[in-house]
Protein backbone atom coordinates (compact mmCIF):
# COMPACT_ATOMS: atom_id res chain seq x y z
CA UNK A 1 0.00 0.00 0.00
CA UNK A 2 1.27 3.33 -1.04
CA UNK A 3 1.58 6.15 1.31
CA UNK A 4 -0.55 8.57 -0.89
CA UNK A 5 -3.42 5.40 -0.69
CA UNK A 6 -3.67 5.40 3.49
CA UNK A 7 -3.95 9.26 3.59
CA UNK A 8 -7.01 9.01 0.84
CA UNK A 9 -8.36 5.52 2.66
CA UNK A 10 -8.44 7.95 6.02
CA UNK A 11 -9.88 10.48 3.97
CA UNK A 12 -12.61 8.77 2.71
CA UNK A 13 -13.61 6.98 5.89
CA UNK A 14 -13.78 10.23 8.33
CA UNK A 15 -16.19 11.58 5.32
CA UNK A 16 -18.53 8.81 5.41
CA UNK A 17 -18.58 7.74 8.53
CA UNK A 18 -18.94 11.11 9.89
CA UNK A 19 -18.43 10.93 13.72
CA UNK A 20 -15.21 10.72 15.71
CA UNK A 21 -12.93 7.94 15.03
CA UNK A 22 -9.63 6.82 16.94
CA UNK A 23 -6.44 5.78 15.35
CA UNK A 24 -6.77 2.21 16.59
CA UNK A 25 -10.14 2.15 14.87
CA UNK A 26 -8.55 3.77 11.61
CA UNK A 27 -5.75 1.64 11.87
CA UNK A 28 -7.76 -1.72 12.05
CA UNK A 29 -10.07 -0.58 8.90
CA UNK A 30 -7.26 0.55 6.85
CA UNK A 31 -4.55 -2.09 7.07
CA UNK A 32 -4.13 -3.81 10.63
CA UNK A 33 0.19 -4.98 9.67
CA UNK A 34 0.78 -0.96 10.01
CA UNK A 35 1.76 0.27 12.76
CA UNK A 36 -0.56 2.97 14.78
CA UNK A 37 2.25 5.34 14.26
CA UNK A 38 2.11 5.21 10.49
CA UNK A 39 -1.24 5.63 10.39
CA UNK A 40 -0.99 8.67 13.02
CA UNK A 41 1.50 9.86 10.93
CA UNK A 42 -0.10 9.89 8.35
CA UNK A 43 -3.34 11.69 9.76
CA UNK A 44 -1.45 14.52 10.46
CA UNK A 45 -0.08 15.19 7.56
CA UNK A 46 -4.07 15.15 6.46
CA UNK A 47 -4.65 17.71 8.94
CA UNK A 48 -1.69 20.29 7.76
CA UNK A 49 -2.87 19.89 4.01
CA UNK A 50 -6.23 20.83 4.63
CA UNK A 51 -5.08 23.70 7.08
CA UNK A 52 -2.43 24.83 4.91
CA UNK A 53 -4.51 25.36 2.18
CA UNK A 54 -7.12 26.57 4.68
CA UNK A 55 -9.80 24.42 2.87
CA UNK A 56 -13.56 24.00 3.44
CA UNK A 57 -13.00 21.07 5.32
CA UNK A 58 -10.89 20.20 7.87
CA UNK A 59 -9.92 17.99 10.20
CA UNK A 60 -10.26 18.72 14.02
CA UNK A 61 -8.74 16.38 16.86
CA UNK A 62 -11.26 15.79 20.27
CA UNK A 63 -10.03 14.30 22.80
CA UNK A 64 -8.49 11.51 20.89
CA UNK A 65 -10.01 11.41 18.36
CA UNK A 66 -10.84 12.64 14.66
CA UNK A 67 -13.53 13.99 12.98
CA UNK A 68 -14.11 15.84 9.60
CA UNK A 69 -16.17 19.05 9.61
CA UNK A 70 -16.10 22.41 7.81
CA UNK A 71 -13.75 25.54 8.23
CA UNK A 72 -15.00 27.63 10.70
CA UNK A 73 -14.66 30.48 8.61
CA UNK A 74 -17.33 29.68 6.47
CA UNK A 75 -20.05 29.37 9.50
CA UNK A 76 -21.97 32.16 7.74
CA UNK A 77 -22.17 30.33 4.38
CA UNK A 78 -23.28 27.16 5.77
CA UNK A 79 -25.74 28.59 8.23
CA UNK A 80 -27.59 29.46 4.82
CA UNK A 81 -27.32 26.30 3.00
CA UNK A 82 -28.41 24.46 6.22
CA UNK A 83 -31.56 26.26 5.91
CA UNK A 84 -34.14 24.37 5.40
CA UNK A 85 -36.88 25.57 2.81
CA UNK A 86 -39.37 23.10 4.57
CA UNK A 87 -38.80 23.41 8.32
CA UNK A 88 -39.78 20.77 10.44
CA UNK A 89 -41.11 21.37 14.16
CA UNK A 90 -39.22 19.96 16.61
CA UNK A 91 -41.99 17.83 17.49
CA UNK A 92 -42.39 16.17 13.89
CA UNK A 93 -38.94 15.43 14.03
CA UNK A 94 -38.51 13.81 17.12
CA UNK A 95 -42.16 11.75 16.51
CA UNK A 96 -40.09 10.91 13.83
CA UNK A 97 -37.14 9.68 15.38
CA UNK A 98 -39.18 7.94 18.03
CA UNK A 99 -41.33 5.89 15.94
CA UNK A 100 -37.56 4.56 14.43
CA UNK A 101 -36.46 3.60 17.67
CA UNK A 102 -39.86 2.12 19.23
CA UNK A 103 -39.90 -0.53 16.52
CA UNK A 104 -36.12 -0.96 15.81
CA UNK A 105 -34.47 -1.25 18.98
CA UNK A 106 -32.02 -1.71 19.97
CA UNK A 107 -30.75 0.80 17.82
CA UNK A 108 -27.60 3.34 16.66
CA UNK A 109 -27.75 6.71 16.08
CA UNK A 110 -26.03 6.04 12.76
CA UNK A 111 -29.00 3.43 11.96
CA UNK A 112 -31.14 5.51 13.07
CA UNK A 113 -29.72 8.54 10.63
CA UNK A 114 -30.03 6.07 7.28
CA UNK A 115 -33.44 5.52 8.02
CA UNK A 116 -34.48 9.46 8.38
CA UNK A 117 -31.25 10.76 6.21
CA UNK A 118 -30.75 13.43 8.13
CA UNK A 119 -28.14 13.63 11.59
CA UNK A 120 -30.57 12.84 14.29
CA UNK A 121 -27.95 14.54 17.14
CA UNK A 122 -30.35 17.48 18.80
CA UNK A 123 -33.59 15.02 18.33
CA UNK A 124 -32.22 12.31 20.30
CA UNK A 125 -30.65 14.57 22.64
CA UNK A 126 -34.42 16.03 23.05
CA UNK A 127 -35.61 12.40 23.65
CA UNK A 128 -33.14 11.73 26.08
CA UNK A 129 -34.04 15.12 28.05
CA UNK A 130 -37.67 13.83 27.81
CA UNK A 131 -36.68 10.51 29.67
CA UNK A 132 -38.83 8.95 25.76
CA UNK A 133 -35.25 6.92 25.07
CA UNK A 134 -32.67 5.58 27.03
CA UNK A 135 -28.95 4.89 26.39
CA UNK A 136 -28.60 0.88 26.91
CA UNK A 137 -25.27 0.11 26.32
CA UNK A 138 -22.58 0.12 23.56
CA UNK A 139 -22.22 -2.00 20.40
CA UNK A 140 -18.91 -3.85 20.50
CA UNK A 141 -17.87 -2.41 16.74
CA UNK A 142 -16.27 0.29 15.15
CA UNK A 143 -16.47 3.24 17.19
CA UNK A 144 -18.65 1.52 19.93
CA UNK A 145 -21.57 3.12 18.94
CA UNK A 146 -24.30 3.61 22.16
CA UNK A 147 -27.21 1.87 21.53
CA UNK A 148 -30.74 3.11 22.08
CA UNK A 149 -34.35 1.91 23.59
CA UNK A 150 -37.75 3.60 24.60
CA UNK A 151 -38.50 4.10 28.38
CA UNK A 152 -41.71 2.80 30.18
CA UNK A 153 -42.42 7.06 30.01
CA UNK A 154 -42.57 6.37 26.22
CA UNK A 155 -45.21 3.55 27.04
CA UNK A 156 -46.92 5.62 29.15
CA UNK A 157 -47.40 8.71 26.84
CA UNK A 158 -48.87 6.62 24.41
CA UNK A 159 -50.80 5.19 26.66
CA UNK A 160 -49.62 1.28 26.08
CA UNK A 161 -48.84 -1.21 28.06
CA UNK A 162 -46.17 -3.11 26.42
CA UNK A 163 -43.81 -2.80 23.12
CA UNK A 164 -46.04 -5.41 21.70
CA UNK A 165 -48.87 -3.02 21.60
CA UNK A 166 -47.67 -0.96 18.84
CA UNK A 167 -50.02 -1.12 15.82
CA UNK A 168 -47.93 -4.20 13.76
CA UNK A 169 -45.86 -3.85 10.79
CA UNK A 170 -46.90 -6.94 9.93
CA UNK A 171 -50.04 -5.49 8.60
CA UNK A 172 -48.12 -2.80 6.44
CA UNK A 173 -46.97 -4.85 3.25
CA UNK A 174 -43.26 -4.69 2.82
CA UNK A 175 -42.54 -2.83 -0.39
CA UNK A 176 -40.61 -4.43 -2.92
CA UNK A 177 -39.02 -3.31 -5.92
CA UNK B 1 -41.49 -40.63 -15.78
CA UNK B 2 -42.24 -37.37 -14.19
CA UNK B 3 -41.94 -33.75 -16.12
CA UNK B 4 -41.27 -30.87 -14.94
CA UNK B 5 -43.08 -28.57 -16.75
CA UNK B 6 -42.07 -24.78 -15.87
CA UNK B 7 -44.40 -22.11 -17.09
CA UNK B 8 -43.15 -19.05 -18.09
CA UNK B 9 -44.82 -15.84 -16.07
CA UNK B 10 -45.34 -12.79 -18.64
CA UNK B 11 -45.66 -9.49 -17.34
CA UNK B 12 -48.41 -8.94 -19.50
CA UNK B 13 -49.84 -9.55 -23.31
CA UNK B 14 -47.20 -7.73 -25.25
CA UNK B 15 -44.42 -9.42 -22.68
CA UNK B 16 -46.16 -13.09 -23.86
CA UNK B 17 -47.03 -12.18 -27.69
CA UNK B 18 -43.62 -10.79 -28.25
CA UNK B 19 -41.78 -13.86 -26.29
CA UNK B 20 -44.17 -16.14 -28.65
CA UNK B 21 -42.92 -13.91 -31.74
CA UNK B 22 -39.36 -14.26 -30.83
CA UNK B 23 -39.47 -18.08 -30.32
CA UNK B 24 -40.24 -18.14 -33.74
CA UNK B 25 -36.81 -15.95 -35.19
CA UNK B 26 -39.05 -13.58 -37.04
CA UNK B 27 -39.55 -10.40 -37.95
CA UNK B 28 -42.35 -8.66 -36.12
CA UNK B 29 -43.63 -7.63 -39.73
CA UNK B 30 -43.80 -10.92 -40.89
CA UNK B 31 -45.84 -12.28 -38.25
CA UNK B 32 -48.73 -14.26 -38.87
CA UNK B 33 -51.84 -13.35 -37.25
CA UNK B 34 -53.79 -16.57 -36.67
CA UNK B 35 -50.40 -18.54 -35.63
CA UNK B 36 -50.21 -16.01 -33.17
CA UNK B 37 -53.14 -15.92 -31.92
CA UNK B 38 -53.57 -19.58 -31.90
CA UNK B 39 -50.14 -19.69 -29.72
CA UNK B 40 -51.65 -17.07 -27.44
CA UNK B 41 -55.06 -18.87 -26.58
CA UNK B 42 -53.22 -21.86 -26.26
CA UNK B 43 -51.06 -20.24 -23.27
CA UNK B 44 -54.13 -18.77 -21.73
CA UNK B 45 -55.40 -21.88 -21.80
CA UNK B 46 -52.51 -23.48 -20.37
CA UNK B 47 -52.98 -21.01 -17.60
CA UNK B 48 -56.85 -21.80 -16.79
CA UNK B 49 -55.96 -25.43 -17.06
CA UNK B 50 -53.19 -25.36 -14.28
CA UNK B 51 -55.48 -22.60 -12.47
CA UNK B 52 -53.45 -20.11 -12.53
CA UNK B 53 -54.75 -16.28 -12.45
CA UNK B 54 -55.75 -14.63 -16.36
CA UNK B 55 -55.25 -11.00 -15.81
CA UNK B 56 -58.12 -8.93 -17.64
CA UNK B 57 -55.02 -7.42 -19.74
CA UNK B 58 -54.42 -10.88 -21.23
CA UNK B 59 -58.28 -11.23 -22.09
CA UNK B 60 -58.83 -8.30 -23.78
CA UNK B 61 -55.70 -8.73 -25.69
CA UNK B 62 -57.15 -12.34 -26.88
CA UNK B 63 -59.95 -10.48 -27.80
CA UNK B 64 -58.41 -8.07 -29.71
CA UNK B 65 -56.12 -10.79 -31.65
CA UNK B 66 -59.53 -12.51 -32.59
CA UNK B 67 -60.46 -9.68 -33.92
CA UNK B 68 -57.59 -8.78 -35.84
CA UNK B 69 -57.87 -12.01 -37.30
CA UNK B 70 -61.12 -12.05 -38.79
CA UNK B 71 -60.61 -8.24 -40.10
CA UNK B 72 -57.26 -9.38 -41.99
CA UNK B 73 -59.05 -12.70 -43.62
CA UNK B 74 -61.24 -9.65 -45.18
CA UNK B 75 -58.60 -7.52 -45.66
CA UNK B 76 -56.64 -10.33 -47.68
CA UNK B 77 -60.18 -11.07 -49.71
CA UNK B 78 -60.85 -7.29 -50.50
CA UNK B 79 -57.02 -6.74 -51.91
CA UNK B 80 -57.83 -3.10 -51.23
CA UNK B 81 -54.92 -1.27 -51.32
CA UNK B 82 -56.54 1.90 -49.36
CA UNK B 83 -57.41 0.39 -46.49
CA UNK B 84 -54.76 -0.09 -44.05
CA UNK B 85 -53.43 -3.47 -42.78
CA UNK B 86 -55.30 -5.05 -39.77
CA UNK B 87 -51.75 -6.12 -38.19
CA UNK B 88 -50.55 -2.67 -38.24
CA UNK B 89 -51.39 -1.03 -35.06
CA UNK B 90 -50.53 -4.68 -33.27
CA UNK B 91 -47.00 -4.20 -35.18
CA UNK B 92 -46.45 -1.05 -34.19
CA UNK B 93 -46.89 -1.35 -30.10
CA UNK B 94 -44.71 -4.76 -30.12
CA UNK B 95 -41.76 -3.13 -32.24
CA UNK B 96 -42.28 -0.11 -29.24
CA UNK B 97 -42.11 -2.82 -26.49
CA UNK B 98 -39.48 -4.52 -27.41
CA UNK B 99 -37.02 -1.57 -27.88
CA UNK B 100 -38.00 -1.23 -23.86
CA UNK B 101 -37.84 -4.67 -23.19
CA UNK B 102 -34.32 -4.71 -25.06
CA UNK B 103 -33.04 -1.50 -22.96
CA UNK B 104 -34.11 -2.32 -19.30
CA UNK B 105 -32.07 -5.41 -20.07
CA UNK B 106 -29.23 -3.02 -20.05
CA UNK B 107 -30.38 -0.78 -17.63
CA UNK B 108 -30.37 -3.96 -15.32
CA UNK B 109 -26.57 -4.43 -15.92
CA UNK B 110 -25.42 -1.43 -15.40
CA UNK B 111 -27.49 -1.48 -11.92
CA UNK B 112 -25.04 -1.81 -9.03
CA UNK B 113 -26.56 -3.65 -5.97
CA UNK B 114 -24.20 -2.56 -3.09
CA UNK B 115 -23.47 0.94 -3.00
CA UNK B 116 -20.31 1.97 -3.88
CA UNK B 117 -20.33 5.45 -3.36
CA UNK B 118 -21.05 6.48 0.32
CA UNK B 119 -22.78 10.24 0.75
CA UNK B 120 -23.16 12.69 4.06
CA UNK B 121 -26.40 12.97 5.73
CA UNK B 122 -27.56 16.38 6.23
CA UNK B 123 -27.42 18.13 9.81
CA UNK B 124 -31.41 18.59 10.83
CA UNK B 125 -32.38 22.12 10.67
CA UNK B 126 -35.71 22.72 13.03
CA UNK B 127 -38.41 25.59 13.32
CA UNK B 128 -38.94 25.64 17.14
CA UNK B 129 -36.68 24.47 20.01
CA UNK B 130 -39.45 23.14 22.29
CA UNK B 131 -40.49 19.44 21.85
CA UNK B 132 -44.65 19.46 22.30
CA UNK B 133 -45.31 15.84 24.28
CA UNK B 134 -49.21 16.18 23.46
CA UNK B 135 -48.10 15.78 19.76
CA UNK B 136 -46.68 12.19 20.49
CA UNK B 137 -49.60 9.66 20.09
CA UNK B 138 -50.38 6.12 18.89
CA UNK B 139 -52.53 7.70 16.19
CA UNK B 140 -49.56 10.23 15.37
CA UNK B 141 -47.35 6.90 15.11
CA UNK B 142 -49.75 5.09 13.29
CA UNK B 143 -50.02 8.25 10.43
CA UNK B 144 -46.31 8.66 9.70
CA UNK B 145 -45.45 4.45 10.09
CA UNK B 146 -45.73 4.42 6.28
CA UNK B 147 -43.64 7.30 5.64
CA UNK B 148 -40.91 6.34 7.40
CA UNK B 149 -40.34 2.77 6.49
CA UNK B 150 -41.78 2.87 2.98
CA UNK B 151 -44.67 0.01 4.17
CA UNK B 152 -47.94 0.20 2.36
CA UNK B 153 -50.74 -0.09 4.16
CA UNK B 154 -52.87 -3.37 3.46
CA UNK B 155 -55.63 -1.71 2.11
CA UNK B 156 -54.80 -3.23 -1.11
CA UNK B 157 -56.11 -6.85 -0.08
CA UNK B 158 -59.09 -5.53 -0.37
CA UNK B 159 -59.02 -4.13 -4.12
CA UNK B 160 -57.08 -7.46 -5.16
CA UNK B 161 -60.62 -9.25 -4.17
CA UNK B 162 -62.71 -7.11 -5.77
CA UNK B 163 -60.39 -7.73 -8.97
CA UNK B 164 -60.21 -11.34 -8.19
CA UNK B 165 -64.31 -11.41 -8.06
CA UNK B 166 -64.29 -8.92 -11.38
CA UNK B 167 -62.06 -11.33 -12.77
CA UNK B 168 -64.55 -14.53 -11.82
CA UNK B 169 -67.58 -12.68 -12.98
CA UNK B 170 -66.57 -11.57 -16.09
CA UNK B 171 -63.05 -12.67 -17.13
CA UNK B 172 -64.00 -16.37 -18.30
CA UNK B 173 -61.91 -16.98 -22.01
CA UNK B 174 -64.29 -18.13 -24.31
CA UNK B 175 -62.40 -20.26 -26.62
CA UNK B 176 -63.73 -20.98 -29.71
CA UNK B 177 -63.91 -24.67 -29.74
CA UNK B 178 -66.60 -24.10 -26.66
CA UNK B 179 -68.60 -21.73 -28.86
CA UNK B 180 -68.32 -24.38 -31.57
CA UNK B 181 -69.75 -27.16 -28.99
CA UNK B 182 -72.46 -24.92 -27.65
CA UNK B 183 -73.77 -24.28 -31.39
CA UNK B 184 -73.96 -27.98 -31.90
CA UNK B 185 -75.99 -28.50 -28.47
CA UNK B 186 -77.99 -25.83 -29.69
CA UNK B 187 -78.68 -27.00 -32.74
CA UNK B 188 -79.82 -30.53 -31.27
CA UNK B 189 -82.82 -28.99 -30.02
CA UNK B 190 -83.71 -26.76 -32.68
CA UNK B 191 -83.47 -26.89 -36.49
CA UNK B 192 -82.44 -23.54 -36.93
CA UNK B 193 -82.01 -20.19 -34.65
CA UNK B 194 -81.52 -16.06 -34.97
CA UNK B 195 -77.75 -15.22 -34.79
CA UNK B 196 -78.76 -12.26 -32.63
CA UNK B 197 -80.68 -14.34 -30.06
CA UNK B 198 -77.20 -16.76 -29.14
CA UNK B 199 -75.35 -13.17 -28.64
CA UNK B 200 -77.76 -11.72 -26.52
CA UNK B 201 -75.64 -10.80 -23.49
CA UNK B 202 -72.66 -11.96 -24.59
CA UNK B 203 -70.08 -9.13 -23.97
CA UNK B 204 -67.02 -8.37 -27.50
CA UNK B 205 -64.94 -11.11 -26.45
CA UNK B 206 -67.63 -13.61 -26.41
CA UNK B 207 -69.39 -12.04 -30.19
CA UNK B 208 -65.97 -12.77 -31.86
CA UNK B 209 -65.71 -16.07 -30.18
CA UNK B 210 -69.23 -16.79 -31.27
CA UNK B 211 -68.90 -15.65 -34.70
CA UNK B 212 -65.35 -17.33 -35.69
CA UNK B 213 -67.24 -20.81 -34.17
CA UNK B 214 -69.74 -20.20 -36.92
CA UNK B 215 -67.22 -19.47 -39.46
CA UNK B 216 -65.73 -22.61 -38.50
CA UNK B 217 -68.79 -24.86 -38.45
CA UNK B 218 -69.79 -23.77 -42.17
CA UNK B 219 -66.31 -24.62 -43.25
CA UNK B 220 -66.86 -27.79 -41.96
CA UNK B 221 -70.48 -27.95 -43.32
CA UNK B 222 -72.02 -27.85 -39.71
CA UNK B 223 -74.53 -25.44 -40.71
CA UNK B 224 -75.65 -22.97 -43.29
CA UNK B 225 -76.19 -19.80 -42.25
CA UNK B 226 -79.24 -16.96 -43.99
CA UNK B 227 -79.51 -13.95 -44.53
CA UNK B 228 -82.01 -12.16 -46.64
CA UNK B 229 -80.51 -8.40 -46.89
CA UNK B 230 -77.68 -6.63 -45.78
CA UNK B 231 -77.75 -5.88 -41.62
CA UNK B 232 -80.70 -8.13 -41.12
CA UNK B 233 -80.37 -10.86 -38.58
CA UNK B 234 -78.85 -14.17 -39.71
CA UNK B 235 -80.13 -17.43 -39.61
CA UNK B 236 -78.20 -20.53 -38.82
CA UNK B 237 -79.53 -23.93 -39.82
CA UNK B 238 -78.08 -27.41 -39.33
CA UNK B 239 -75.97 -28.16 -42.04
CA UNK B 240 -74.97 -31.41 -44.65
CA UNK B 241 -72.96 -32.80 -42.65
CA UNK B 242 -74.64 -33.00 -39.53
CA UNK C 1 -13.34 37.55 -2.43
CA UNK C 2 -10.58 35.71 -3.92
CA UNK C 3 -10.91 32.40 -6.34
CA UNK C 4 -9.19 30.36 -3.86
CA UNK C 5 -11.57 31.21 -1.33
CA UNK C 6 -14.90 31.03 -3.73
CA UNK C 7 -13.28 26.87 -4.37
CA UNK C 8 -13.00 26.53 -0.45
CA UNK C 9 -16.56 27.71 0.25
CA UNK C 10 -17.76 25.74 -2.66
CA UNK C 11 -15.79 22.37 -1.31
CA UNK C 12 -17.57 23.69 2.76
CA UNK C 13 -21.04 23.96 1.15
CA UNK C 14 -21.00 20.36 -0.72
CA UNK C 15 -19.75 18.70 2.38
CA UNK C 16 -22.26 20.53 4.65
CA UNK C 17 -25.08 20.20 2.64
CA UNK C 18 -25.02 16.35 2.00
CA UNK C 19 -27.50 16.26 -0.87
CA UNK C 20 -27.46 16.98 -4.58
CA UNK C 21 -26.92 21.05 -4.92
CA UNK C 22 -27.26 23.37 -8.20
CA UNK C 23 -25.12 26.20 -9.28
CA UNK C 24 -28.03 28.40 -9.11
CA UNK C 25 -27.85 27.29 -5.23
CA UNK C 26 -24.52 27.55 -4.56
CA UNK C 27 -24.30 30.63 -6.37
CA UNK C 28 -27.00 31.76 -4.49
CA UNK C 29 -25.17 30.84 -1.46
CA UNK C 30 -21.28 32.07 -1.99
CA UNK C 31 -21.81 35.03 -3.26
CA UNK C 32 -25.18 36.39 -5.44
CA UNK C 33 -23.02 38.84 -7.57
CA UNK C 34 -20.80 36.71 -8.92
CA UNK C 35 -21.80 35.09 -12.06
CA UNK C 36 -22.99 31.41 -12.31
CA UNK C 37 -20.48 30.83 -15.37
CA UNK C 38 -17.34 31.49 -12.17
CA UNK C 39 -19.39 29.33 -9.74
CA UNK C 40 -19.35 26.28 -12.44
CA UNK C 41 -15.95 27.13 -13.63
CA UNK C 42 -14.50 26.81 -10.35
CA UNK C 43 -16.36 23.91 -9.03
CA UNK C 44 -14.75 22.18 -12.37
CA UNK C 45 -11.49 23.05 -10.95
CA UNK C 46 -12.37 21.46 -7.60
CA UNK C 47 -13.74 18.08 -9.40
CA UNK C 48 -10.85 17.97 -11.49
CA UNK C 49 -8.43 18.41 -8.42
CA UNK C 50 -10.40 15.67 -6.24
CA UNK C 51 -9.69 13.53 -9.43
CA UNK C 52 -6.49 13.83 -10.54
CA UNK C 53 -5.11 12.98 -7.33
CA UNK C 54 -7.65 10.27 -6.94
CA UNK C 55 -8.49 11.73 -3.12
CA UNK C 56 -10.36 9.67 -0.94
CA UNK C 57 -13.71 12.02 -1.39
CA UNK C 58 -14.82 13.20 -5.01
CA UNK C 59 -17.39 15.15 -6.77
CA UNK C 60 -20.07 13.93 -8.97
CA UNK C 61 -22.08 15.57 -11.34
CA UNK C 62 -25.51 14.23 -11.40
CA UNK C 63 -27.33 16.59 -13.69
CA UNK C 64 -27.23 19.72 -13.21
CA UNK C 65 -26.23 19.17 -9.76
CA UNK C 66 -23.23 18.47 -7.36
CA UNK C 67 -22.60 15.95 -4.70
CA UNK C 68 -20.06 14.81 -2.49
CA UNK C 69 -19.18 11.26 -1.92
CA UNK C 70 -16.61 8.98 -1.19
CA UNK C 71 -14.48 7.55 -3.82
CA UNK C 72 -15.72 3.97 -5.21
CA UNK C 73 -12.06 2.66 -5.06
CA UNK C 74 -11.86 2.90 -1.33
CA UNK C 75 -15.74 1.24 -0.86
CA UNK C 76 -13.92 -1.80 0.41
CA UNK C 77 -12.62 0.06 3.67
CA UNK C 78 -16.03 1.72 4.00
CA UNK C 79 -17.74 -1.01 4.10
CA UNK C 80 -16.07 -2.48 7.20
CA UNK C 81 -17.23 0.67 8.99
CA UNK C 82 -20.75 1.47 7.44
CA UNK C 83 -22.97 -1.40 6.69
CA UNK C 84 -23.65 -0.72 2.74
CA UNK C 85 -27.29 -0.23 2.04
CA UNK C 86 -28.14 -3.22 0.23
CA UNK C 87 -30.51 -1.95 -2.83
CA UNK C 88 -33.28 -4.32 -3.44
CA UNK C 89 -33.20 -6.16 -6.67
CA UNK C 90 -35.48 -4.70 -9.47
CA UNK C 91 -38.43 -7.24 -10.77
CA UNK C 92 -39.15 -7.21 -13.94
CA UNK C 93 -42.35 -5.21 -14.03
CA UNK C 94 -40.22 -2.93 -12.50
CA UNK C 95 -37.74 -2.47 -14.38
CA UNK C 96 -39.10 -2.07 -17.87
CA UNK C 97 -41.64 0.92 -16.15
CA UNK C 98 -38.26 2.47 -14.90
CA UNK C 99 -37.12 2.28 -18.22
CA UNK C 100 -39.77 3.86 -20.04
CA UNK C 101 -40.40 6.82 -17.68
CA UNK C 102 -36.37 7.26 -18.04
CA UNK C 103 -36.38 7.28 -21.75
CA UNK C 104 -39.98 8.81 -22.21
CA UNK C 105 -39.84 11.53 -19.71
CA UNK C 106 -42.12 13.91 -18.83
CA UNK C 107 -44.76 10.75 -18.99
CA UNK C 108 -47.71 9.92 -17.70
CA UNK C 109 -49.44 7.11 -16.17
CA UNK C 110 -51.29 5.83 -18.98
CA UNK C 111 -48.82 6.49 -21.78
CA UNK C 112 -46.76 3.51 -20.11
CA UNK C 113 -49.84 1.60 -19.56
CA UNK C 114 -50.48 2.28 -23.09
CA UNK C 115 -46.75 0.77 -23.75
CA UNK C 116 -46.60 -1.91 -21.51
CA UNK C 117 -49.96 -3.17 -21.96
CA UNK C 118 -50.59 -3.70 -18.69
CA UNK C 119 -51.63 -1.75 -15.72
CA UNK C 120 -49.20 0.10 -13.58
CA UNK C 121 -50.04 1.64 -10.56
CA UNK C 122 -48.59 -1.08 -8.12
CA UNK C 123 -44.79 -0.61 -10.14
CA UNK C 124 -45.48 3.29 -9.84
CA UNK C 125 -45.68 3.11 -6.24
CA UNK C 126 -42.63 0.71 -5.70
CA UNK C 127 -40.81 3.43 -7.91
CA UNK C 128 -42.08 6.32 -6.21
CA UNK C 129 -41.55 5.42 -2.62
CA UNK C 130 -37.96 3.84 -3.84
CA UNK C 131 -37.43 7.49 -4.62
CA UNK C 132 -36.54 6.23 -8.61
CA UNK C 133 -39.07 8.61 -9.91
CA UNK C 134 -40.63 11.40 -8.86
CA UNK C 135 -44.25 13.30 -9.59
CA UNK C 136 -43.80 16.05 -11.87
CA UNK C 137 -46.25 18.31 -12.03
CA UNK C 138 -49.73 17.33 -13.89
CA UNK C 139 -50.37 17.58 -17.97
CA UNK C 140 -52.29 20.22 -18.56
CA UNK C 141 -55.84 18.11 -20.47
CA UNK C 142 -58.19 16.42 -19.25
CA UNK C 143 -57.97 14.36 -16.08
CA UNK C 144 -54.96 16.21 -15.44
CA UNK C 145 -52.67 13.43 -15.44
CA UNK C 146 -49.24 13.64 -13.27
CA UNK C 147 -46.56 13.37 -14.83
CA UNK C 148 -43.70 11.34 -14.39
CA UNK C 149 -39.80 11.57 -14.55
CA UNK C 150 -36.80 10.19 -13.13
CA UNK C 151 -34.52 11.26 -10.43
CA UNK C 152 -30.91 11.09 -9.36
CA UNK C 153 -31.47 8.43 -7.37
CA UNK C 154 -32.25 6.21 -10.44
CA UNK C 155 -29.22 7.79 -12.25
CA UNK C 156 -26.49 6.25 -8.75
CA UNK C 157 -28.66 3.54 -9.33
CA UNK C 158 -27.27 2.64 -13.18
CA UNK C 159 -24.29 4.74 -12.36
CA UNK C 160 -24.64 7.08 -14.84
CA UNK C 161 -24.33 11.04 -14.65
CA UNK C 162 -26.78 12.22 -16.85
CA UNK C 163 -29.96 10.76 -18.66
CA UNK C 164 -27.82 11.24 -21.80
CA UNK C 165 -25.51 8.51 -20.63
CA UNK C 166 -28.45 6.05 -21.71
CA UNK C 167 -27.74 4.16 -24.58
CA UNK C 168 -30.09 6.36 -27.26
CA UNK C 169 -33.38 3.91 -27.69
CA UNK C 170 -32.36 3.57 -31.12
CA UNK C 171 -29.85 1.77 -30.80
CA UNK C 172 -31.95 -1.58 -29.83
CA UNK C 173 -34.27 -1.41 -32.80
CA UNK C 174 -32.83 -3.82 -34.47
CA UNK C 175 -30.98 -5.98 -32.37
CA UNK C 176 -32.62 -9.09 -30.66
CA UNK C 177 -33.32 -10.16 -27.16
Amino acid sequence: MKREDIKHIIEAILFAYGEPISIKELNYIVNEDLSSKEIEYMINILIEEYKEQNRGVQIIKLENKYQMCTNKDYAGYIKKVLEPKKKKTLSQATLETLTIIAYKQPITKIEIENIRGVKCDKVLQTLLENDLIREAGRLNKIGKPIIYKTTNEFLKLINIEKLEDLPPLETYENSEL
Amino acid sequence: MKYNIQLQVYEGPLDLLYDLISKQKIDIKDISISEITKQYLKYLDLLEKMDLEITSEFITMASKLLEIKSRYLLYKQKDDEEEEDPRLELMEKLEEYKKFKIASQDIKENVSYINERFYRNKEEIVVDEKIDLDDISIEAIKNILPYIFKVRISEEKTTNNDEKLNKIVRGRIISVEEKMTELRTILEENQEFMFTKIINNCDKDEVIATFLSILELIKAKEIVVIQDIFFDDIIIKKGSEM
